[in-house]
């Protein structure tokens, strides 16, 4: 149970870490982290199907054409 | 009242409300769509943590005489798998528009767009 | 003001859903119609993992309907980073502002895009047996193709085959729905025997739907990575 | 068994023309309209059916509570019938009037679009729903920014920020239905919803309302709707606004009468179509520039009407509320398809611009004329029947709040007639720039309209053409355990 709550308080952590970023490219790696926890998460709850799909979809392939997105613009927000 | 850990549910319901609130107070594009991605998967967070059972095994049959009044439901499960993939497809049409909107007025500053005052 | 109106709309939010969820208590059995497929989903649909029962035999109409959410997606990304073709940038289309990488960098994901081609394969197949299915298999594969576009510069992908493929599949699938109403009177109706449990060969046509949906995810997934790097970011 | 093909003829068509388009990129352009023509055809034959009994059909081989299942009862086949008659009309009129590469792709959109649409209508799973609202959503915010142009970009940036919170709110309400009910199938919540927590209950409604608001427009959740639909191209609007918005209401009133049997909010919901409607009006009313932002804000007028007819918690409110709906989508689809090639012709969406053009093409002058007539509510056209139907509903409950809120409608309408008269004034009776003819419309805009124009004054001059339907529609949205029993009846 205490896992539990380390995970879930170190991806609001990483949640909020995503809000304060200046920078999109460290805002979008913490996103991943989210994704990623909240992947341990769903393996927690007995859902190992979730957790593949958003460790493949959410913090895989979601950050990648983030990170594709954010060179073609600007790296930081201003 | 609670039984269990709601651990999860404060969470989910963290993860919903960051991501609101980037939508919300964020003046860079870039920036709404990690906001939203960040309340999608707060609200999968709470399908899933909603279909969970104490001490119940995922709903997948190892043997075949495993019982499976001990599986937790499926059904969010099955929603999730869905919202996930929905998620990645407004994701990406909406970087795809951001890098639209860069194109046209070299920034994606919600403030300095004409009409994207809301 | 607007950061007020944020915070009181939160605020509210915030409320209702903890008072909403208090009555939802967390880990509670409060299973209808999922028992019923705990109990019948092995017999009704012969898959073993019960999502993937649900997924594509009991609710299939909204798989359907979410490769097609995928679709219309890769097909908003084709219309929005295509600019209009102007007639001298054209070659200049192909420039990449990155430095070449290395020669293992190179060689690596060479060596790995097959494996990796593989695994995706081998993730939809047994998606009816194990954990894994079409849209986690179809992701792994368009990392694959993501991995071949960082590793190699010059990489292109050709878009005709990847359109080939999205809409053979979906074809596939409606057809495969359409032969089930034919056949039992019911779309999406499960018309192939389910096999005996375990084997890969079972769960009727959940095997197929699920080989579908792998590849058109693969197929539409892999677009939208190459459409966004192909993307120039202004005239 | 037929009335799958409904569903499942979109979706292979949506497939098909990527493959139909590398052989032939000229064919793949008319299988939105083959595909429409179709489903208008397997429509309207199951419609004798239907109005005796709906006909409930299971996916999957599995019956209501278990499967997904559709029902296609009088309301939602009459909707998928609106639905694939715009839709053909559109369709044909996109095959010329969309210039912009790539063609194949906008086709497409549409196609998926209007499938989301009759998915809506006839789903009777909520996160079905969810589902085909994700679709018709996603597919307006590609259509929307379709001409890639700046207005486009940000128009449907905008669109789909505030759609995707929408969404995902919609999908928070439906994981509380679930852990509440247990199950997915509206019917079957509607059946348990009874005595769940009042709390939860409110919650669950208000997110889902909150949900599909946005794309119904609904007051504070409607600053979308006029960037998008003056800046998508006129086909599109003509899609939007006759369509995809009514969808939405039409899933808002779904949600309320049928999943939560809502009464005791109706009267918030006609007090906010109501705030919809004069703030519609109003900024229509302002508009002195752009005809097509005139056009939205009238939309977003209409729509606020239409609330406030569903918010009259009665059958004939309910009528009152699906015929005005349907001579808004015909009326509203008329003037942007017409608007499409005039703004074409001319060469700027300015209303000045417009000046002395109903002299100039007189066929679609008259044809516009008709559309506003009906829109403004003059008789002899069906915007006349509508709003008569919804001030005899709204007086019939005796009650002094709607016959409040009618003064109100009533005040809307004298500034809906100002603005659409200067518009009429501007089109007919001011001297023109420049002189010399303008050239018609081209055949495959000026068929549609006239279809539209005639179908406006048919149903106009007799209503009974399609009231018995939408009596039956309304008797089936407000009978709320007969829609229960019909679908877990059928077990």
């Amino acid at each position: 149970m205490i896992y539990i709550a380390i995970l879930t308080v170190a991806m609001l952590i990483a949640g909020l870490a995503a809000y304060f970023f200046r920078d999109l490219i460290a805002a979008v790696v913490a996103c991943a982290a989210v994704s990623l926890i909240a992947s341990v998460l769903f393996y927690l709850l007995q859902a190992p199907d979730v957790a593949m799909a958003e460790a493949a979809i959410g913090a895989g392939l979601t950050t990648a054409i983030f990170v594709i997105a954010i060179r073609k613009t600007g790296r930081y927000e201003k | 009242m609670t039984t269990g850990n709601p651990m999860m549910y404060v969470g989910a319901v963290g993860l919903i409300m960051i991501g609101l609130f980037t939508v919300l107070s964020k003046r860079n594009l870039i920036k709404i769509i990690v906001g939203l991605t960040l309340l999608d998967t707060g609200v999968n967070l709470l399908l899933v943590a909603i279909g969970y059972i104490h001490n119940r095994t995922a709903p997948i049959l190892t043997q075949a005489h495993a019982d499976p009044s001990k599986m937790v439901d499926p059904v969010p499960q099955a929603l999730v798998l869905t919202a996930i993939v929905i998620g990645l497809g407004v994701t990406a049409l909406a970087l795809a528009l951001a890098i639209r909107v860069y194109g046209h007025y070299k920034t994606l500053d919600t403030r300095k767009i004409r009409g994207l005052k809301w | 003001m607007r950061a007020f109106v944020s915070f009181s709309v939160l605020a509210l939010i915030v409320v209702g859903l903890a008072l909403s969820l208090s009555h939802v208590p967390f880990g509670k059995d409060r299973m209808q119609v999922a028992n019923y497929y705990l109990d019948h989903g092995v017999a009704d649909t012969g898959a073993t993992n019960l999502v993937t029962a649900v997924v594509l035999n009991y609710r299939a109409l909204d798989t359907l309907g979410e490769v097609t959410v995928l679709f219309i997606a890769s097909l908003g990304l084709g219309v929005f980073l295509s600019w209009p073709k102007k007639k001298e940038g054209t070659q200049e289309e192909g420039k990449r502002e990155l430095p070449e990488a290395s020669l293992i960098v190179r060689r690596g994901s060479q060596f790995l895009f097959p494996l990796i081609i593989l695994f995706g394969g081998y993730i939809f197949l047994h998606g009816h047996l194990t954990p894994g299915g079409g849209f986690q298999g179809g992701s792994v594969i368009a990392s694959a193709f993501l991995l071949m576009f960082l590793g190699n510069n010059a990489y292109r992908l050709r878009h005709t085959p990847l359109t080939v493929t999205e809409s053979l599949a979906g074809i596939t699938f409606v057809v495969v729905g359409l032969i089930g109403l034919g056949v039992g009177g019911y779309f999406l109706n499960n018309f192939l025997p389910k096999g005996s449990m375990f084997s890969l060969f079972s769960a009727g046509v959940i095997p197929i739907l699920y080989s579908a949906i792998g590849l058109k995810v693969g197929a539409e997934l892999s677009g939208i990575v190459a459409n966004m790097f192909e993307s120039r970011s202004e005239r | 068994m037929v009335a799958t093909l409904l569903i499942a003829l979109p979706f292979l068509g949506a497939f098909l023309i990527p493959l139909v388009a590398l052989a032939s990129k000229k064919l793949s352009h008319y299988i939105p309209a083959v595909v429409m023509l179709t489903n208008l055809g397997i429509a309207l034959s199951l419609l004798p059916q239907v109005m005796n009994a709906p006909i409930v059909i299971s996916l999957s081989g599995w019956s209501a509570p278990i499967a997904i299942n559709f029902v296609v009862g009088p309301l939602g086949l009459g909707l998928a019938i609106l639905i694939s008659f715009i839709g053909f009309l559109v369709s044909v009129y996109g095959i010329s009037y969309i210039h912009e590469e790539p063609k194949e792709k906008y086709h497409m959109l549409v196609l998926t679009l209007l499938t989301g649409a009759t998915g809506m209508v006839l789903t009777g799973d909520i996160f079905n729903l969810f589902v085909f609202f994700e679709i018709l959503s996603l597919s307006s915010y590609a259509l929307t920014g379709y001409n890639r142009d700046r207005g486009g970009t940000e128009a449907a940036i905008k669109y789909l920020i505030q759609g995707s919170i929408g969404s995902s709110f919609i999908l928070i309400g439906i994981a509380l239905l679930y852990g509440m009910t247990g199950t997915l199938n509206m019917a079957d919540i509607a059946a348990h919803v009874a005595g769940a927590d009042p709390t939860l209950l409110f919650m669950a409604m208000s997110l889902l309302i909150v949900g599909f608001g946005v794309e119904a427009a609904i007051f504070p959740l409607n600053a979308w709707l006029p960037d998008a639909h003056s800046s998508a191209p006129s086909s599109v609007s003509a899609i939007l606004s006759g369509i995809a918005i009514e969808t939405g209401a039409y899933a808002v009133a779904r949600i309320v009468y049928t999943v939560f049997d809502g009464h005791g909010i109706m009267l918030v919901l006609s007090i906010l179509g109501v705030i919809t409607l004069l703030i519609g009006e109003m900024s229509a009313f302002r508009q002195k520039d752009d005809i097509k932002r005139l056009l939205a804000y009238s939309s977003v007028g209409q729509m606020g009407l239409i609330m406030l007819a569903f918010g009259i918690a009665s059958d004939a409110g309910v009528f009152a509320a699906l015929f005005q709906l349907v001579s808004h989508t015909l009326a509203k689809a008329l003037l942007f398809l017409a608007s499409g090639y005039i703004i074409y012709r001319v060469g700027s969406k300015k209303l000045s611009a417009l000046a002395g053009l109903g002299r100039k093409m007189p066929f679609t002058g008259a044809m516009i004329a008709v559309a506003v007539l009906s829109l403004v509510g003059v008789p002899p056209f069906a915007g006349f029947m509508s709003k008569f139907s919804i001030v005899r509903a709204a007086l019939a409950q005796h009650s002094a709040s709607y016959t409040g809120l009618i003064v109100l409608v009533l005040v809307a309408t004298v500034i809906e007639v100002g603005y659409f008269m200067k518009l009429l004034q501007i089109l007919f009776f001011t001297e023109a720039e420049t002189e010399g003819r303008v050239k018609e419309l081209p055949l495959s805009a000026l068929i549609p309209i006239t279809i539209l124009a005639a179908l406006i004054i048919a149903i106009g001059v007799y209503p009974h053409m399609i009231s018995t339907v939408l009596q039956h529609a309304a008797s089936g949205l407000v009978q709320r355990s007969a829609y229960i029993q019909s679908v877990l009846g059928a077990l």
